[in-house]
């Protein structure tokens, strides 16, 4: 894999989770109880070898990925010659409105200047676990221009995607932005394979004709003439671009075999921001069932059907079911949560209940007491 | 390249009274307290005190301690100058020596030291689970003007014998040190923690490494000729926890303390213990589990019940399976329905469906890296 | 040196040194033939024990520092815990404007989680090679709440600065920002040590009373009732704030007490990005004379008196004099420079001539072939 | 952990043929080339080459070279599951023992190629000038099902009994080897670049190790019994440049390649040769110097004449000094006025005013590191 390096593209509309992406991306979401979602596609990237990595960061909320990628030393990827290099976007000016092309764009150079032969370019907006290898492997067999990686949806949601119709040997019957995802449609996990001449190419002539979306101008209005193959991913995926799919996929994690796909591949583990939290502490009076836990805890009450992200409080008698609940939060005595979503930091004092339901779960915004 | 202060970790040889736990690796990397390993203590120790040059001292295993420590930078200490610095016994002009003892293993390192360029050397052991502050020692090493200090422990008289004795002065000032006393004079044991002003260690080891009647010891050697010498040999007063984890036994109630309501170091707080860890997802507990009084770590699934245990990361406690009063090591595997009561179960032990493996507080009963217990008959 | 963390503020006006800064911050100018400004900042931090440096990015410049600093590896600063840490800026909202201050106090999060008692903040337009362990130590030897490095001016300059007028014990007489500088007086060399709790104070402080600049509105408006010491430093110095200043102080390295007190201190090099450029080749026909040439260039003609950065090639017959050329120029055969100043990557073609004056070096812009 | 490719570097021991320069440092630790290290050499090649896990086998002087190699970050080498591992003999159960030949060095070490799972081990020598990519001779040992590939260079014949000389089938297939034989029969010289399919390695030096008529060495016992057994050896031609450095002689020659006016290895260019070099300011040349036909690496100051020379870093050379077609270690100083003419000057020498170093084509004078020459008389 040293042939390819990649690009992370943080750039991405996120209508239809506002709440949670207030002031960050959606790469920066908390998943999994210790996860950022853009710690897949780089977990991906390293574990198959690519080790060249340029970060397009968004216009204004760049900090949150600052924060948690950083040298990228925990990615082993804080390196003297190659590693992660932070691209940041290019101001716009005379009316310019901002995109994730142009963000490409003006980016180019990095690409240029590479010395490997193929770009992987990765939205930072999924969940999952893939041998780029094997997509590589994948491209050259095929003698493919352009490889999108997709997977079969498995559960219907209100946001667009790229929603591709795939013949039996990985080539393409048509490829189309649709405004909303079926369960069963194969849908691109915004996963795109090049040589990196196709690549700058397509991009500049996208931007230099008018073009604002790398998805529409670059690749698909370009796409004929050029030979497209999909890589059909078979693992657990999941698109993170609503508040449903992001409660259900979170649930979905307390699935066993998806746990074991997900996470313990051997060599290719799933990496995050190093903590050294301590190891979670089950005290008298613990009830927890089917959940995922993360360090870093203190449990004296109930959890169940749920996600805990780390150093989360569970008071004596308090209760927390179906829900997810992020980083810092307390729980205090007697307090009860179902079908909610705390973000950070949040804090709901003694006997409050909160209640949504499975289809549609309570937010609470960061830092919130309640 | 200068260094201020040198650490130089004891990691000890093969011979060890942990028994099948040190078969496959060092002591210093035995696993502790669900997720660490006893030598994260001394190096996140080290690192928050700003010593950031440390050498391991080992003849055994240096693979997999090598492979554990890699240069530091899981401890942060891999900066310019810094770094951790595994040293086996190595070949010299006239051939490759076994370390003799504790003062021999420093003596053959003194070209190491040479290169560090210290002004002080803190030498501590592989073995012991604490969180000290050893800038504060070295101030108060400094401020006195002493050519050595020595770290001590209050301990009860009636285990006074088991320890280095020493009597101090009101000001600190050491007048006596007895290895191992029959009749103890005082309560204050050494710690096995010193620090040393570098050339007057220099002297003294080279001096001691010339002695035949010598067993190359610091507590029954070095020491005591340094008293014999009237050097200024200071002790400082340590009075937090400190736990000899030298014996299965003392392991196992090191592990047991952490399960207290307070537990006695403060891990994850501000003087946070950093560990090498493998990256792996938040622990899973099963629909049918009952936990608790335990720490779980991270990338382990809980089927069954776990009673006032240690359970480290990757291990697989299956339905129906009981885990109480035990330590279970990463990866460990406990299939359904097995028991494992007053225990260690080491790294990657499998204990197969229906086995038992069940100690008592006296006899903790214990498995070896990798061993596979079957149901009896 | 683990008491104290710091601050690398690269918000600064660039009214006097425009033509070098149109797309850098005065932090990423290229200096003495392999550093940027930057470096000298954080090689002093990094020497004397700091380690936990937060950067704080200018508004629209960050490009070059990204890709310069990278993870912070090249100085120790990947680190898990520690280390470097961006801080991007907060932007501006209701018609807000950018300060220095502003950036300062949407960022003091970061200070405040940080377990060390004293900041040290330093903007990085200074050249210098200093012990900050010193000054901390004068700062605790004086009980002084605010310490300000200052050295002596060895040339006059027209950019505005803090002056300051100093007893003999480090007390200070007076302090104004002056419009202009002359040489011999007591310059603010923009680096501030306090606690943490007195620096949080004073920037909130300042900004919450609509102050902007950090200098005048946290620094100078209150002092009055605090203990106000400066620190001098009796090493080389030079302030970057004007094209003037930065050409000869840039000549400036050509003296070798100099050269040797900047660079030659043990245990204190002034680190900078590693790029693994090859020894420098001199050809058949090489004459230099009294000049500092960095690696990866490549000499056939005359240099004298000049500063050459890395990957330069001079051509046979070609001659720089009294020049500061960086990086990856070309000088071709038979061309002439003298008293000019070439960003990186010009091209001076055969035989062209170029001359300017030691009071008003020509300059020349980034990527221009002439 | 997994490693597709394990490197192997033989550092070698203490005897060298390369004399005073290798007193204090083991031979891969020599500079060479004005800014590098022999070692920077194949650990650049590795890591272009994407082979990131490397051990180094060395039983002389392991601390100064760890503190050159570090974790291999300089070389991008310090990856998860990469790195670079320093191998000195270890004691093990049975005790310390040295490496008895170039087999038995990787012999001793089969626990750590185990540790590294690799699916081939790729060994190396530690004193080769060359930019090789290791890549595309693995590719060339799977694709032809070798279980042995052998790195091979066309040598003049009359040099050829110098050399491990093999004969090769069209497509590669190695027929005959033979150690240095005094009728060669080809000119396929073997670089000591191996690669092994590692079970087939792993059984091979199993065996050797137990033989007792062995000298335990690849190209004199293990090679040839691979081709005894008819085993799939290949060969894999390389023609790019490529020095053997072990002695003064060929060390300063190829030092000399090196101000030709075209370098023979592009060490700046796209196979950059990275090294872990100490952070030095450009060079400063005095307004009296002359220079020409020379390398001139960092933090050096030149105030005299060099003329076809090679120049390490933080080198001073005084005014009216003169050095020419010589070699000058990091940190050497050469007072005013003295001479340095066909000689290498080790790390640090001090040639003192007046004083005269000078050797011949076919006698190079040599220094040791931290040497001072006086003037004579």
């Amino acid at each position: 894999m040293k042939r390819v390096m990649s690009l992370v593209d943080l750039q991405r509309e996120e209508i239809y989770i506002k709440e949670l992406t207030e002031d960050r991306p959606i790469a920066s979401l908390p998943f999994a109880g210790r996860y950022r979602l853009v710690d897949f596609a780089l977990s991906s990237m390293v574990n198959s070898g690519i080790r060249n990595v340029g970060v397009l960061l968004p216009e204004n909320k760049s900090r949150s990925i600052l924060d948690h990628l950083r040298s990228g030393k925990d990615w082993d990827l804080a390196r003297h010659h190659k590693g992660l290099f932070y691209l940041p976007p290019v101001r716009p000016e005379n009316g310019e409105k901002t995109s994730d092309l142009r963000n490409i764009y003006y980016n180019l150079n990095f690409v240029e200047n590479s010395n490997e032969e193929f770009v992987l370019l990765a939205r930072a907006t999924s969940v999952y676990n893939i041998d780029f290898g094997k997509v590589l492997k994948f491209h050259l067999d095929r003698g493919a221009d352009v490889t999108v990686v997709t997977s079969k949806a498995w559960h219907s949601d209100p946001c667009s995607g790229l929603i591709l119709e795939p013949e039996a040997d990985g080539g393409i019957r048509d490829a189309a932005i649709k405004p909303e995802l079926k369960e069963g449609e194969y849908r691109s996990l915004g996963i795109f394979l090049m040589s990196k001449e196709l690549f700058c190419n397509m991009v500049r002539y996208a931007f230099e004709h008018g073009g604002t979306d790398f998805r529409r101008d670059a690749i698909l209005k370009q796409a004929p003439g050029l030979n497209f193959y999909t890589y059909i991913h078979d693992g657990f995926s999941a698109r993170i671009c609503s508040t449903p799919a992001f409660y259900l996929s979170n649930l979905k994690m307390l699935d066993q075999a998806v746990w074991q796909d997900l996470f313990m591949k051997e060599n290719a583990p799933i990496i995050t921001k190093v903590k050294d939290m301590a190891p979670t502490e089950y005290k008298e009076g613990a009830e927890v069932k089917n959940s995922l836990i993360a360090n870093g805890c203190e449990i004296h009450g109930t959890v169940e059907n749920s996600v805990i992200f780390r150093h989360v409080k569970v008071a004596p008698g308090a209760a927390i079911r179906n829900s997810v609940v992020m980083e810092d939060c307390v729980i205090d005595a007697g307090a009860e949560i179902e079908y909610v979503i705390t973000d950070k930091e949040v804090t709901i004092t003694q006997g409050k209940r909160l209640r949504g339901a499975i289809n549609f779960p309570v937010m609470i915004g960061k830092h919130v007491t309640i | 390249m200068k260094t201020k202060c040198l650490a130089m970790i004891l990691a000890g040889g093969q011979g060890s009274r942990l028994g099948i736990l040190t078969a496959k690796v060092a002591k210093p990397a035995v696993p502790f307290g669900g997720k660490y390993r006893i030598i994260d203590f001394p190096l996140s120790n080290c690192a928050h005190s700003g010593i950031e040059r440390v050498g391991v001292l080992t003849q055994y295993r240096p693979f997999e301690l090598n492979n554990y420590l890699g240069n530091g930078n899981a401890w942060d200490l891999d900066s310019r100058g810094g770094g951790v610095f595994i040293l086996p016994p190595y070949a010299r002009e006239k051939g490759a020596d076994w370390y003799r003892g504790t003062a021999d293993a420093i003596y053959q390192n003194l070209n190491f030291i040479e290169m560090s360029d210290p002004d002080y050397v803190l030498i501590l052991s592989g073995d012991h689970i604490y969180a000290m502050d050893y800038s504060k020692m070295l101030d108060a090493h400094i401020s006195k003007g002493a050519e050595a200090t020595i770290g001590v422990i209050r301990v009860p008289m009636e285990e006074a014998s088991r320890f280095g004795i020493l009597d101090a002065e009101a000001d600190g000032r050491i007048t006596r040190f007895t290895e191992k006393p029959a009749q103890p004079t005082s309560d204050l044991a050494s710690m096995g923690i010193y620090i040393f002003t570098k050339d007057f260690l220099h002297d003294y080891l080279v001096e001691d490494a010339k002695r035949e009647d010598s067993s190359h010891d610091f507590g029954k050697d070095v020491i005591p000729k340094m008293l014999a010498d009237g050097a200024k040999l200071f002790s400082y007063a340590f009075d937090g926890y400190w736990k000899d984890v030298g014996t299965i036994e003392s392991l196992w109630q090191a592990n047991m303390d952490f399960l207290e309501d307070e537990t006695p170091i403060d891990v994850g707080g501000a003087w946070r213990i950093h560990s090498a860890n493998p990256p792996l997802p938040p622990h899973y507990i099963g629909p049918e589990a009952k936990v608790s009084h335990a720490l779980l770590n991270e990338g382990t699934v809980v089927l069954g019940e776990v009673e006032h245990s240690v359970i480290s990361s990757g291990v697989r406690i299956g339905a129906g399976a009981r885990v109480t009063d035990s330590v279970i090591m990463p990866f460990a595997v406990i299939e359904d329905g097995a028991v494992i009561d007053h225990a260690i179960l080491g790294p990657r032990t499998r204990v197969m469906t229906g086995a038992k493996v069940k100690g008592t507080p006296d006899a903790i009963a214990v498995t070896g890296e990798n061993e596979t217990v079957k149901a009896a008959g």
